[in-house]
Parts: structure tokens; C-alpha cells; sequence
């Protein structure tokens, strides 16, 4: 019996090594053979048996010392090799997923800031988000608001305070800040766009590109995503309620993540449940294809649309209510 | 300042009028992950905060820990090494293969690595020992810290073929990870019952002992492997 | 007895309104008057006094209905004014402190995004925060790492993927908006500075301009912050222990923002409950200083330092535990 | 899609098998809050969400509310002018004086007030009332949701300045604002005692009603002033 070591193979004969072919001593190799090596008709080596002894024996190193050394130097360059290999496409698209995300976090708290703060100046404005960050960068105090701006006549009847030169500076600078966060935002997402067109094609078509990229950062990569059954899929993101179900016995979260598609977020609430479920479905099925053909499969979303239609004939109106 | 050993490698250290636990820093002047350094007596120690280590919160329970200086150890769910490197501390003599799933906290692991001599890494899965079995050998002890629901096979399997007659396992159940919704005592019990009745691997139970304060639902547990 | 309403001053006998002195009939004069009007010896109405029947019977208004809308037009109109006028410095100060801890909050998370992010392309770098954003900014991709770089050996040897050039320039862009919340927050930190040795100069002498103006943020204005007892602006934002203290008789919480003074922070922890009262107590002190008088008076500090100072040699070793 | 009248302006509207409480839209085509605008027999109503709402959670809790199409009305703790809003659509032929005591609120409050004819601003401390006096007329109905720990004595010496005879009280007790840590049902019975025999004012309470779900802690409360 053969049996595969991280230094050679040994040859067993009633449990005794008898022979033993070594591998190269180099640490390159040893550690690209401790990620793919494969010996035909080699096996691990089976309980209780000390693996550390015949490379003494076999004068693969010199003493223990020299065992220890060795199997650490192959093994942390092993790890830095899968390392650097792990790091796939998917990789990329879920940090890119993932700054989105925090940016629209820190977009939306800093912006709710320039509201109160811009607020003590000129409160009738009534923009939010983007328009108040672009609206602040462009004009600043009120006074510089023109004579043909719709804002005009607001800004000139405002009980808002003044705003002293200096803080003007301020608050524009806080505004110019918080809309380079939303071009950054901008730029980030057209790059998960043309990222998820091409590792994730059929995914990107029933999802859509950002749904379809969460649901790939949730799940940590493409291909285990393709693993998950559909009704795992159907409540991922839902962690909260998927949680108080399980702790209290409440309704089990009907969609999670993909609640935000415009198909379930389209249609009447009493539809929605089971276009999820179809949803998810074909989600499912599109990640399959993503993993094992590469090509977009337009049968999925045709398949899909039927689906949502049937549904959409089946139950046109709100079940009664007792 | 004076520090007192309670077993091979850990010490109790005085600072401040505050007793800590620490182990000896290998690597004296530089800290690990954040953890204070501090001097006893001519030496370095790195203080060991028993509510980010479910190993230092056994010590703080009174469990008698079986690492010993020259102790090979196979620790499974090393993550980013915060407890490996106390563990590293302890085994001058020793070795640890540090078992661990993700890619992304073995980036981390790795980095440890690379400053001390004693850790092996290995990005496997605790739950198939044959995939690293090529790489680990007999060992004096295998220490656990999986978040995965079935913690006690995953225990078993890896002491049946890793561990040496009579070597030593050393357990944390996290009861949560086990069921999200059941009670905790009862999870634990039937956790302890499944390592002593249901695998080929017996075990002979020294000691155990509910981690609280410094992890809830999580229970410590020292055993001897007696047959496999 | 004379009464005084918003349109004007009655003479009351025996309950009976005799006389009424009308004000101006203008929106702007009215307002005005709600805000500050004050005649000698006129009291408000009385519980139960009809203000609406002698408006009306003295012909200030023709109806109901122009008494209506007149008192509207005012009521608005005086809010407004008061609008416009409680916009004191103090809540400039406000705006700018909160806007500094929105802009710490945003920029670890993008920093901590960052670090992911980047960290596929260059795990070993070990920079954080607002480091990490410079270097990514400056150079990008590891490649770009000059030789006489501190980091361009462990740039070559890095087991990190490759970054391909589009998410370069992503990663840049992300890197460069932060960057620019770092030298925001530089400036709002300054204007904070200016701002409060301008009105709260021994509030900052004692407390610090960023403690002092976030003291002042959490009671809604520096004058409200100056009435306080001492015993509260020691535990101020000390909420959640405060709380849970209230809740379950917890220990009372010993310090709470004031926790951040260098004086507290660099003691040891037995001296920092007794330093902490004594400190609260000069800021309550400093509060009161800026509200009545606004000029700086050095003897607060002095007398804070002989007092810390009695504290750290009459307590120089840490109590004896059971 | 129906509308059902509940009392003077309060109505029931049933749209997508689902029921709603709303208000006749003074202003057709906008929305106050962010609210849904819905169309029942040719007019709009403006959703009126009970949880966020203490006066629209009495409607939901069956209590009958006493404000009419005319009444004039004395609101304490107006705040953004949520609830004043749904007010000043019941009262088509009446006023509502709303009383806040924070200007940045009062800041948003006046922007509706901008909009809407039959609302008073005042901005001004409830706890005081000689300091609005000169502004406000013998009112109808009080109502009044403050977050203070002297809510009972808040209502009984507005209502003792400005409630006609046999005017009504609409009173939200907040148990959280008088007493953090004390039962709840043990608050609002003292709260209540207060209201019926400690001031000046004698109210005949009648009805009372705890607010959950829609608002945790809370009691609303109906009652006809008898005396001052």
C-alpha cells in the first residue's frame, strides 16, 4: 500500500515503511505539490500513523529540528500560493459590492448632517441627499442663490441665520466632499456592471447587476451561491426576521435581498410571496449555468417572465379577509 | 512586579495592584494583535484577555491546561492566530499546526507565521482530517475552536487520527453554533454524551466548566483520549 | 387692572374690559411685539379670559375670520424672527462638532472597506486609516512602489492578487475621497478651535476645544450647558452606562466624555474617579465664567492643577484589594 | 375603494382589501410627511399611521375623539406638526394653536404652517402658560403629548387657562418620561389620581386606554373638564 506525505511516498508492507520515494527538497515545489500533487493509487495516511519518522529514516531531513523548519517554511509558502490564487474575480466584485454599501452608509449620514447644518441657514431649501450636496457646492450662503434660480425667491424670504464667510467654507468643503462620494459611488457601480456582464451573465440578467453582486458577497463567492438551495436564496439578507423566526416562532421571512427586484417591488403585496419564489428559482438556475457554461442562457429570463405572468392571471386580486 | 507559572508557559502577572494572566513573549517587543506587553522580573509578558480566548478564560476557571513546553499541538479553528500565538508562547519546544477554514483570516494567520518559528498553517476544512493528514502527525494535543454544529464529531475525527494514545483534548462548545434556539445546558449535555458514547474515539471526561462571564454559552472541556 | 394680548392692552373693572389700546395693525410691528413686547404694570389674561370678543368689539379686526388669519400671519411671522435669532454661534459649533463625528464614523468605515479591499492586492502592508489612504492614493498598485520605498520589499514578496488597472483607478478614487474627509474633518477641527476660544474661552482652557464644544453639542447650547450641576457634565454621554445604572442599579458610571481629558486619560485608574469630579466641577465653573463675564480667567486652570495635584500625591498607590 | 366617517373629519378608507384611518386632504396633492395619498369617492385622504401617531392610535383603540369640524383646539407638544397636520384637515371650520418648545423643530412646524391657513405657531414652554396667554382664546379641546415628567400638572394648568367649561382633554402619558425605570401601569394610575384630585382643575375621566402596540408605555386619555 502507498500512502502520500507531504515529503514523499511511503511504501507500507504489513504496516511497516519498506521503501520510500522523496520528493524534490525545494520549497517551491514542495509547496505547489502540498496544493495539487496527486499520486495514483496513493493514499493519506490512515490513523495513528506517525508520518514524522520515515522522514528522518529516509534521510529526507537530517534530524527534527530540520523536520520542523522545513514542513514550516513549505507550508506558509503553501499558504501564501492558495492565498494569491483565491483571490478570483468574485473577489473583487464583492469588495467593490461592499464599498458601495458603505458609501451609500456614510453618503446618506453625512448628507443628513449637511441638511442640519445648511438647515440653520436656509431651511425652506427642502433637497436632501445629491441635490442638497450639489445644490451647497455650487451656490454656498443663500446670497449667492440667482435671480433665475427656482430657489431664488425661497432663499430671499428665509428665516435661516446668516452664515459668516468662514463657515461658508466650511459647509462647502463638507459638500464637495459628500458629492465625490456619490461620483465615486457612481464609478464603482458601473464597474460592478461590466464585472458581473462577464463572470456572472445569466445571474446579471434575471437579478440584475447589484442584487446579482450582493447576493455573491453574501454567500462569499459565485460558486457557492450556486450551491445553495432556492429557498435559501429567497430569504438571504432577511437575517433579522430569518432570525426572530427562528428564535420566537414568527412568520418565516417570505423574501429577503431580493424583495429590492422590480419584479416582486412592481407587484401588488398579496403577489409577492410567489413571484419571490419563482424568482429565486430561476436565480438558481442562473447561477448554475454561470458555474458550469459561462453563456448566457436567454431561456431563463423568458422562462421566468411566463412564470410572473401565470402568477400575475392566478391572483389578480387581494385574497378576502375574514 | 512578579509573575507566578501555573502550568508550563502561562503565567500570573501582577501590574498596577491587577492580577492578569500572559503568557512569556517569544517574540519580545512586538505585539500580536493589540494585547498589552508587559515586564516581570527581566521578562516580556503579553497579557491574555480571557474574553477574546476561550483558552485563557479556561485557565481563569481553575481547568489544569495539559500543553506542555515540548507539546506538539494540533489546534483546530486557529482563525487570525490571537489565541495561536499565546499557544506558540507556551511551546518553545513544541510545535502547532494551526487548522484553519478561510482564506481570508489565514491571509492574517500567515502573517503571524512568518514572525515565529512554531506554527505550521493550514487552510483546510477541520471537518475532512484526510485532506491534511499528508502534512500533521502524532500529537499531545488537540485543541478546538470550531463554530460549526457538529462540534464533537469534528473533535472526534481529528483525535482519532491525529492524536496520541492517551494525548489530550481540549474543547470549546459553542452552544449556538450547535442550535440557535434550544437551551445551552442541554446542548452541552448531549454534546459531552455524543464524545463519550457515539464515535470510535473514547474519552475519559477531567474536567469541565461553563466559560461565562468571559464567553456566554460556551462551555470548556478537558478530556483524556483513552481508545481509539 | 390692565391685561395685555398680542393686538393690544385692556383696561379691566370689576372683569369687565373698559378700554382697549390698540398696537399698529401691521404683521411686522405685531411680531415684534410678541417677541418683546413688555407694558409696565399690564399683566397676561387671567384663566379663563376671552382674549377673541374684544379684538373684535374694539374694531382691531371686522371678524372671526380676520382675527383668525391676522393672528396667523403673526404667529408665523414672530416664529420665523425667533427662527432666525436663536441661530447663535453656539449651534454653528454644535453643527460643526456632530459634522466631525459623522466624518470620523464615515471615514473608519471606508477606511476599514479600504483595508479589505485594498488588502487583496496587498495583505502585508499593515497600514490603517487615514496611512493606508495616502499610500493607496499616492500609488495605486503594488507595481508602482518606488525601490527607496519602506515598503518595497514586502511589496515584491507579497502573496496578494494582482489588481487589474480598471479597479486600480476604483481603488485610487475610493482612496482619494478619503483622503479628502481626512483634511475635512483638519479643517472643521480648526474652525472649532477659532470658534471657541472666541465664545467659550475657558470652557476651552479647561475642558478642551473638542470635549468643551461636544459638551455643548449634547445640552443644546453652551448657556444650558453652564447651568447644569457638576455632578451631570460628569457623566454626560455617559448614557448607555447611566442607563443600564437606572435600569438594573449597576454602579453608577464615573465619567463619561470627560473620560477623553488628557488629565483623566493619563492617570491611573484609581485617581481618575476623583479627578473626573474635580475636573467637571472647573468646567461647570468655565461655563458659568463664559456666560457672565466671557473673559478668560487663568485662575480656573490653577486652581484645576493644585487640585489634581493633591489628588495624585494623596492617592499615589493603587487602593489594597481584598 | 369606500370611506366611512368615524367622528367629525376622521375616517375609515378601505383600499387593496386592506383598512386605513385618514384624513380628508386640505391640500390635495401633497403630502405632509411622506404619507400615502389615497382616493376614496372622488376625495383624497391622507394615511394617518397610528404608529406614529398617538391621537390616530386613540381612533384605532376605539376611543371617541371630541374634536369636531369647528373646534378650536390647543395643541401642546406639536413637534414637526405630524399628528397637527391630520388636525388642522378634522378642524376645516376651527384653529389649532400648536405649541413646541424646540426652535429647530418649531423650524419645520412653521414650514407647515406656511402652507395650511388654520394653524397657530407658538413656540413656547407648555410648562409656562402665562408666557402664551396673550396669544391663545378659551379653546374646545386640549391635547396634549409632551415628553415631560410632570405630564398630569402640564395638562391641568393649561386646561385651567384655557379650556371652556366642559371642554375636553385628550392627554398621551408617556410612563418613560416620569419615571424611567418604574412599572408602567403603576405610573399611569398615579398620573391619573394626580388629574382627578390634585390640581385646581376636576376632570371626569372618560376613557382610558392603553396605546400598545402602536406606541409601548403609553396611555391615552379622555376627560371633560368639571371645575376649575
Amino acid at each position: 500500500m502507498k500512502i502520500i506525505t507531504w515529503y514523499g511516498v511511503l511504501t507500507l508492507e504489513d504496516n511497516v515503511v519498506v521503501d520510500c520515494e522523496l520528493f524534490n527538497k525545494d520549497v517551491e515545489e514542495l509547496a505547489e505539490g502540498l496544493l495539487q500533487r496527486n499520486v495514483a493509487g496513493a493514499h493519506p495516511p490512515e490513523a495513528g500513523f506517525d508520518i514524522r519518522a520515515p522522514a528522518i529514516s529516509f534521510y529526507f531531513v537530517e534530524d527534527d529540528r530540520e523536520y520542523d523548519s522545513l514542513l514550516r517554511d513549505v507550508s506558509i509558502r503553501a499558504g501564501k500560493l492558495r492565498i494569491s490564487r483565491t483571490n478570483t474575480p468574485d473577489m473583487r466584485i464583492i469588495q467593490a459590492v461592499e464599498a458601495l454599501g458603505d458609501i451609500d452608509d456614510a453618503a446618506n449620514a453625512l448628507s443628513e448632517r449637511l441638511s442640519e447644518w445648511y438647515g440653520l441657514h436656509f431651511p425652506e431649501l427642502g433637497f436632501s441627499s445629491e441635490q442638497l450636496a450639489r445644490f451647497v457646492k455650487e451656490h454656498g450662503a443663500r446670497s449667492n442663490i440667482p435671480v433665475d434660480d427656482a430657489m431664488f425667491e425661497k432663499a430671499s424670504s428665509s428665516m435661516g441665520a446668516e452664515l459668516p464667510p468662514a463657515d461658508e467654507e466650511l459647509v462647502k468643503q463638507f459638500a464637495s466632499n459628500i458629492c465625490d462620494m456619490y461620483d465615486n459611488r457612481h464609478s464603482i457601480e458601473e464597474s460592478i456592471l461590466r464585472n458581473m456582464e462577464e463572470i456572472a451573465p445569466n445571474l446579471t440578467n434575471i437579478a440584475g447587476p447589484l442584487i446579482g453582486a450582493r447576493l455573491i458577497s453574501m454567500t462569499g463567492g459565485l460558486e457557492r451561491l450556486s450551491q445553495l438551495p432556492s429557498s435559501t436564496v429567497q430569504v438571504m439578507g432577511a437575517s433579522r426576521a430569518l432570525f426572530k423566526h427562528l428564535r420566537s416562532r414568527a412568520p418565516s421571512p417570505k423574501h429577503g435581498l431580493i424583495f429590492n427586484h422590480p419584479l416582486i417591488k412592481n407587484s401588488p403585496w398579496w403577489q409577492r410571496g410567489k413571484i419571490a419564489r419563482a424568482l429565486a428559482a430561476k436565480i438558481s438556475l442562473a447561477c448554475r449555468t454561470d458555474v458550469y457554461s459561462g453563456e448566457l442562457s436567454p431561456a431563463i429570463k423568458v422562462g421566468l417572465e411566463k412564470k410572473v405572468n401565470s402568477i400575475k392571471s392566478s391572483n389578480p386580486k387581494p385574497p378576502a379577509r375574514e | 512586579m512578579a509573575a507566578k507559572e501555573l502550568s508550563d508557559g502561562i503565567f500570573e502577572v501582577q501590574k498596577s495592584g491587577k492580577r492578569f494572566i500572559g503568557t512569556k513573549n517569544a517574540v519580545p517587543g512586538s505585539a500580536v494583535y493589540g494585547e498589552r506587553l508587559v515586564e516581570a522580573e527581566g521578562d516580556e509578558y503579553r497579557i491574555w484577555d480571557a474574553r477574546r480566548s476561550k483558552l485563557a478564560a479556561m485557565v481563569l476557571k481553575k481547568m489544569t491546561i495539559p500543553i506542555k513546553r515540548d507539546s506538539h499541538v494540533l489546534y483546530l479553528g486557529a482563525a487570525s492566530g490571537t489565541t495561536v500565538s499565546h499557544v506558540s508562547d507556551i511551546v518553545t519546544d513544541g510545535l502547532v499546526y494551526a487548522v484553519e477554514f478561510s482564506p481570508r483570516t489565514m491571509r492574517e494567520l500567515i502573517q503571524l507565521c512568518d514572525t515565529r518559528p512554531n506554527i505550521i498553517p493550514i487552510l483546510a476544512d477541520a471537518n475532512h482530517p484526510a485532506s491534511y493528514a499528508h502534512i500533521v502527525e502524532q500529537v499531545d494535543v488537540v485543541f478546538q475552536d470550531v463554530a460549526q454544529p457538529n462540534q464533537a464529531q469534528i473533535a472526534s475525527v481529528n483525535c482519532g487520527q491525529f492524536l496520541k494514545n492517551e494525548g489530550h483534548l481540549l474543547l470549546s462548545i459553542k452552544a449556538r453554533s450547535i442550535d440557535t434556539v434550544a437551551n445551552p445546558a442541554k446542548v452541552f449535555k448531549e454534546e459531552v454524551k455524543k464524545l463519550e458514547k457515539e464515535f470510535d474515539t473514547k474519552f475519559q471526561i477531567i474536567k469541565k466548566q461553563d466559560l461565562a462571564p468571559f464567553h456566554e454559552d460556551h462551555l470548556g472541556l478537558i478530556a483524556q483520549m483513552v481508545l481509539r
